[in-house]
């Protein structure tokens, strides 16, 4: 492959300090370097055009059982948008719950190469695995579901925190997992007799065990292990009137955590959108983003992604199985659950996001909110829980609405306006710049995942850019459709010193790696968790232990972060 | 000549699953599908003996099949276990879902004494003929 | 001799995985934990094989025997890709790749087991879990149309009726068991409850249920040969179970209607969730006609029933499904994968199939490979051959291949990428 | 303004023409409409390989007729998603006719297959013939069937005809197959001939309303009997029938009356059933 250099372009390289200005990026054998040799380089002229690193979505339901449940239900959403095959690209369809392909070209189409799966039930992690391996282009991780898992609460119960600290080290291998996920910690467990937790201090039961010590449980042994991600946690109570409380409530259990070395975080709280809501019912409804941008503001423990909500027809899918059940309730809509044995459960129910639903509107305002009264950039990533706030292609749309204040209001003019009233939306300001963009959408998810070769362009990155068609010196917050128009189809996205797409067209459609993440613990704790695991496997599980774990055949490419953890626990 | 009108059901047996991973053409598998089986009452009906063969027709075909009787059958019904002798009495028609009914179809069984079950082979030749 | 243990069963949906399997020179020898009908597949698997490719009957090589499929294929207006559920899901994917790159429809055999599941999946939902979560939790299981003794034969000792687990320490004490069918079976003799019923009446049954479950005062003396007041305590027992779950069959989906029998089954339970906690599983046939929906839906969106002649994929049961494809003599050449329609389709879909340029891959002699133009043989996947295949509950296990295939013997997926290379080239790259 | 076609083949593989709609021929030249693109397999071809073309053709799509001169039961999507104008087919007509249709007129003198009104929201359809399953349906997966228009069938239609109909109106005049009107939740649905099993099925209500006038072969237990009366309403319907839609066998039941049922009890449901007291 030729050496490339980007020529004449604004270049946002937030995580090295560069905001706009105008260098050459070089490339050689997929890696950002100093300088190739120009003369067999091949060069892109830039010239009045926006240069960033590929984008990185850490969280997005783009494989697995859930997803996949989704595409299987809901015939009629893939009628919106279909892409026949051509001699380069595979065929696929849309739209809130796309096929693998379409998912690899459209995410690149729009500048991104790196996207995580959130919701990896370590059972069908296998299937997983085999979509990640279908979707092409992006670099691409699934994060492990833990905060139901029948040995996670078994420990906690025990306060075995070394035991859940070998296990989690084992989970992670064994599923090719890169982060702790936790949905409706004890939630969802409880969900499995048809019941939920109401707060952080219910019992789950037979275990014992409350929410609160399920997270920081969790939470403490994420960072002595040193993984790469903090927890990343979907609340209880997600979708519940007035659960900015439990929210809150959440972020403050974890805050005496001591945070793995060389960060302060130790909790990253998704789609917080869902988990912001105040008042005491839907009717009631009103925004809880001030309340939880304070304090975020106030705490350096804490980041969070967005879950902006898009005016569309949507499908809603989490690991969140009550959840999904109320929804399904409240809509009338078809309802797929699937629960999966010791470890986790999960839900599907199509739903449609209107502008003249009061309690939409609110929602939708909240998720700009957070991300507009939050000071921080560093603590945002931009996200719409693809697909359940609404499916990822509308990333530009609320770029557009985060960088201008006018597109906001003509979206707010269109909404009732005493919904708005609920929120603080209307008397904000603030508009991102492109360095904000390129943070919340690259810098940022890629420090918090703690990939250090993704979201910058300093040398020895990978050789991921992307470049948009708008000149940011003449850009005005009033030409946000322009800005819209450029991120929904970027003009060169370049994945490991490849062009892949170009104007938006797909160029390249090579097969990008797996992030996985390869934590060691002493052999000692290894010995008894595996000892315990062959103990209670048999009796609890319908599959062998021994077939339980992935192969190394579904990862015909994957990078595994291998982490030693020095400190124990005491 | 005695006849019944009866509901047939097709479904798996054990038989035939051990005899089509033997092989299709196998005794086993053919021993296991070519049959029909009737309430008690309606095979005396019949007047024939175990495993005598009888004409089984549907509105949509015919075959020639070995009959048993059998007490877990309820009167007015008929099992046959999935297969290709089966197959000659359903109708191709799904009704727009992509299935075929293959349970709970009206057939009418009457005695063939005398008259051979086609094998496999046979059919296959039938089919080749047409 | 080597003993592979954990060894996956390739036969049914269960896809038990707790097979040891004795092998000595490349033979194997002695299975363990194997059901009958998974002994004969273990034991017997060199019988009725097909040992070389051929065309029109006659005996050739592999590369020509591709190339003929690849011209016949890479010329059809309206091929049919037809199978999948019994192979593995690298080449079902490859299977769907193919049917891309021709313009073809493809279907799998679920469109004739439980592709009204699918429908119902797609109109009102599905309420699933893992089978692990009845073996730890079910305190009532109800078999509705599905007779796991003649079908499933480990599915009562591993998932459902026998086992212990987590909260069920007593196994099939801590269990009530329902069958529900329209003729005596091996299963209504060892159930709590056996309910006769009359042929296709499910719909009407369970919607009675659902009326009742709410509350309604149905005024019928007998629904579908129940009495009212047996279908009452069936009511207040499914209400007050602390786990229940409904295990359904082809009873259900075979019968008049079966979308629409689904759909009632389904709506029960999803009313259930109101009282207590209670899910309902397909009692999927093949070992891995999941996979065939989940891989399909994740290349293609859909789970069956697919046509790609515009380039991209269209699902419309009915319409894009192999026997109506057949019924309506439409398609011009067909490719069966791991399939033998021609002894289980009914007999007028059969008669298309006679007239049209046949392809076969598959391990064994069956009616369709003896009335196929070409005729490719594989390698028995689980067997001879690895890949992944899915549960019918949608867990994915991986294969195992514990013996090499006999020489140029090669696995489904192998044989169906040379296809696509070779009519890449004939369609000039494109 | 009219344009003839004259089928020339009866094709083996079925064609799609969605092109054949007024809302697609207006303002066209002939020679333009014979190399639209029809779809038959894999194959891109040409309306002209097909259909032999005369006739004149309007501005606007209104104004435009389409007449098939013969058999168009091979061909699928006559009329897919029109406007306005008219079409008329003399003989049978393939899948999925006028489905997404949003206004306009479709005569069908032949029988019309299956799928025929899928998923229309405006327009009538007139069917001369028998037609397949499906009826004015849903789309496997969609929830929004028939929002709105009309569908008259003279002969028998199939199962699951109106199946998750939201608004608009069926009228057969022969037989129903099975589970007419599953799902339903609004419009309205006239059987003249007699309803099959599982009318109604897991109907929701907002309004909707089957009207049988030859009876029901097995009525689902879980539709409650509420009372037999004459609705002055169903006069008023019946009239419109007769008058409007020229459905002779409505003015039989001017002074009929009927028994009332409401379910689908099954998902507590509040639609009615009227079956004719005859």
């Amino acid at each position: 492959m030729a050496d490339l250099i980007i020529k004449n372009g604004y270049v946002y390289d937030p995580l090295n300090g560069v905001d706009g200005e105008k260098y050459e990026i070089h490339i050689s054998k997929g890696k950002i370097v100093d300088e190739v040799d120009r003369r067999d380089a091949k060069i892109i002229d830039a010239s009045n055009m926006v240069v960033m690193p590929g984008g990185v979505d850490l969280h997005s339901h783009i494989a697995g059982s859930k997803i996949n449940i989704g595409r299987a239900m809901r015939p009629e959403d893939h009628r919106k948008d279909v892409m026949p095959r051509t001699s380069l690209t595979r065929a696929g369809v849309g739209y809130s719950c796309p096929s693998t392909f379409f998912t690899g070209y459209r995410y690149a189409q729009m500048g991104y190469t790196t996207v995580f799966e959130p919701a990896m039930p370590p059972l069908s992690a296998r299937h997983v695995h085999e979509e990640l391996n279908d979707i092409p282009i992006i670099d691409k991780g699934a994060f492990t579901l833990m905060g139901n898992n029948y040995f996670v609460l078994k420990y906690v119960k025990s306060k075995d925190l070394n035991m859940l600290k070998g296990f989690m080290a084992w989970l992670l291998k064994a599923t090719r997992g890169y982060a702790v996920k936790i949905v409706n910690p004890g939630g969802v467990e409880n969900w499995k007799w048809g019941k939920n937790v109401g707060g952080l201090d219910d019992l789950v039961y037979n275990f014992e065990v409350t929410p609160r010590e399920i997270i920081t449980s969790l939470a403490k042994v994420n960072e002595e292990l040193g993984l790469p991600h903090t927890i990343h946690l979907h609340c209880n109570n997600l979708g519940v009137p007035g659960n900015w409380e439990t929210t809150i409530e959440s972020i403050k259990s974890v805050e005496s955590i001591k945070p793995s070395e060389g960060r302060t975080r130790v909790v990253h709280v998704v789609h917080c959108q869902f988990n912001a809501l105040d008042g005491e019912n839907w009717v009631k409804l009103k925004s809880g983003a001030c309340k939880i941008a304070k304090y975020v503001n106030e705490h350096n423990h804490v980041t969070i992604d967005l879950g902006q909500v898009i005016f569309t027809d949507t499908t809603t899918m989490t690991g969140d199985g009550p959840w999904q059940f109320r929804l399904h309730n409240l809509t009338g809509n078809k309802w797929v659950n699937s629960d999966v044995e010791m470890e986790a459960g999960a839900g599907v129910v199509p739903y449609t996001f209107r502008k003249e639903n009061p309690a939409n509107a609110i929602q939708w305002a909240i998720g700009l909110e957070l991300a507009l009264m939050v000071h921080d950039p560093w603590k945002i990533s931009m996200t719409t829980d693809h697909p359940n706030g609404g499916p990822f292609l509308y990333y530009p749309k609320v770029i557009s609405w985060l960088m201008s204040r006018k597109a906001r209001t003509d979206t707010m003019l269109e909404l009732n306006r005493s919904c708005i009233k609920k929120t603080g939306l209307a008397g904000i300001y603030r508009e991102y710049d492109f360095n904000e963009i390129a943070i919340i959408t690259r810098a940022a998810p890629s420090m918090l995942l703690g990939l250090k070769n993704k979201g910058h362009l300093g040398v020895g990155a990978d050789g991921d850019v992307s470049i948009f068609n708008v000149n940011p010196t003449d850009w005005k917050p009033s030409m946000y459709r322009d800005v819209e128009n450029a991120f929904s189809r970027a003009a060169f996205t370049i994945k490991k010193g490849e062009i892949v797409t170009k104007n938006g067209e797909i160029a390249a459609n090579p097969l990008g790696k797996t992030f996985w993440v390869d934590a060691k613990v002493s052999e000692k704790i290894e010995s008894d968790v595996l000892e315990d695991l062959r103990s209670e496997f048999k009796r609890i599980y319908t599959v062998s232990l021994n077939n339980y774990p992935v192969q190394d055949a579904y990862l015909p490419l994957s990078e595994s972060v291998e982490i030693q953890t020095g400190r124990c626990l005491s | 000549m005695n006849e019944v009108v009866v509901t047939l059901i097709s479904a798996r047996t054990i038989e035939q699953g051990i005899g089509l991973e033997i092989g299709k053409t196998s005794e086993q598998y053919q021993n296991s599908v070519s049959v029909i089986e009737l309430n008690p009452s309606d095979f005396e009906s019949l007047e024939i003996s175990e495993g005598e063969t009888v004409e089984v027709e549907s509105d949509y075909g015919s075959v020639l099949v070995k009959c048993r009787s059998s007490q877990d059958v309820p009167k007015g019904r008929a099992f046959m276990p999935y297969g290709p002798w089966a197959n000659k009495l359903f109708s191709s028609s799904t009704r727009c879902s992509g299935m075929p009914q293959l349970k709970g179809i009206k057939v009418r069984v009457k005695a063939a004494k005398g008259l051979k079950m086609p094998s496999i082979v046979e059919l296959i030749d039938e089919l080749r003929r047409l | 001799m080597e003993v592979f243990s954990d060894v996956v069963c390739p036969f049914c949906g269960c896809l038990c995985d707790d097979l040891e399997i004795t092998v000595e020179n490349n033979k194997i020898i002695k299975t363990k934990n194997s059901c009958a009908i998974s002994l004969s597949k273990f034991m017997h698997h060199e019988d009725n094989r097909l040992n070389y490719p051929t065309v029109d009957g006659r005996r050739t090589d592999l590369v020509e025997a591709i190339n003929e499929s690849a011209k016949i294929l890479a010329s059809a207006k309206r091929p049919l890709i037809y199978g999948l559920s019994s192979t593995e899901c690298e080449a079902i994917n490859r299977s769907i790749e193919l049917a891309e790159l021709i313009g073809g429809v493809i279907d799998s055999t679920a469109s004739v087991c439980h592709g009204p599941t699918i429908i119902t999946e797609q109109s009102i939902g599905l309420i699933k879990s893992t089978l692990g979560e009845i073996k730890n939790r079910a305190d009532l299981i109800i078999f509705w149309g599905s007779n796991p003794t003649e079908s499933h034969l480990r599915h009562l000792t591993r998932y459902s009726m026998f086992p212990t687990g987590l909260f069920t320490p007593e196994g099939r004490k801590n269990r009530f068991i329902v069958a529900v069918d329209v003729r005596k079976t091996k299963l209504s003799r060892i159930v709590d409850l056996f309910l006769e019923i009359e042929p296709n009446k499910d719909f009407e049954l369970i919607s009675a249920l659902r009326a009742i479950v709410r509350g309604v005062k149905i005024e019928a003396e007998q629904v579908s040969g129940i009495p009212i007041n047996i279908l009452k305590e069936l009511a207040e027992r499914m209400k007050k179970a602390r786990f229940g779950v409904v295990f359904y069959g082809l009873g259900l989906t075979q019968s008049e209607m079966g979308d629409m029998n689904v759909n009632a089954a389904v709506g029960l339970v999803s009313d259930l969730n109101h009282h207590t906690k209670f899910v309902i599983l397909p009692m999927r046939g093949h070992f891995n006609v999941a996979g065939a929906n989940t891989v399909s839906s994740w290349l293609s969106g859909y789970p069956f029933a697919i046509d790609y002649s515009r380039g991209y994929s269209r699902y419309n049961p009915g319409e894009f499904t192999a026997v109506d494809l057949l019924e309506r003599k439409e398609a011009d050449a067909a490719l069966i994968i791991a399939s033998d329609p021609v002894a289980h389709f009914p007999a007028s879909a059969v008669e298309h199939l006679t007239k049209i340029p046949l392809i076969t891959i598959d391990q064994k002699v069956n009616m369709t490979t003896l009335l196929s133009r070409i005729v490719i043989p594989a390698a028995t996947v689980g067997i001879e051959a690895d890949g992944t295949a899915y549960r019918m509950d949608g867990i994915p296990i991986r294969l195992k291949k514990i013996i090499e295939p006999s020489e140029g013997i090669l696995p489904d997926s192998e044989i169906l990428k040379m296809m696509i290379d070779k009519i890449r080239v004939l369609k000039g790259g494109y | 303004m009219e344009v003839f076609l004259k089928p020339k083949v009866k094709p083996l593989i079925p064609v799609e023409a969605e092109v054949l709609t007024p809302d697609r021929f207006a303002g066209m030249k002939l020679s333009e409409i014979e190399g639209l693109p029809v779809y038959v397999g894999n194959r891109v071809e040409k309306l002209s390989d097909y259909f032999e073309l005369e006739g004149s053709i309007s501005e606007k799509p209104a104004d435009q007729q389409i007449t098939i001169l013969g058999d168009a039961s091979r061909i699928k999507y006559i009329g897919y998603g029109m406007t306005a104008g008219r079409i008329l087919v003399e003989g049978g007509a393939g899948m999925h006719l006028g489905s997404h249709m949003s206004g306009g007129e479709i005569v069908v003198k032949g029988n019309a297959s299956d799928w025929a009104g899928a998923e229309m929201s405006g327009g009538l359809i007139s069917i001369l013939g028998n037609t397949g399953d499906l009826l004015g349906s849903a789309y496997r997966g969609s929830r929004e069937g028939m929002t709105g228009g009309c569908i008259i069938v003279k002969g028998n239609a199939g199962i699951e005809s109106g199946i998750f109909m939201r608004r608009g109106t069926i009228v057969v005049e022969g037989e129903i197959g099975s589970f007419a009107g599953a799902h339903m939740n609004g419009g309205a649905i006239f059987i003249f001939g007699k309803a099959s099993r599982g009318v109604g099925a897991e109907m929701r209500g907002n309004g909707s309303m089957i009207v049988c006038f030859k009876g029901v072969d097995s009525l689902l237990p879980t539709f409650i009997y509420n009372t037999i009366y004459k609705p002055n309403f169903m006069r008023i319907y019946l009239k419109f029938l007769f008058n409007t839609l020229k459905i002779d066998k409505a003015g039989e039941y001017f002074e009929t009356p009927f028994k009332r049922y409401v379910g689908d009890a099954a998902v507590g449901g509040d639609g009615e059933i009227f079956i004719a007291e005859t």
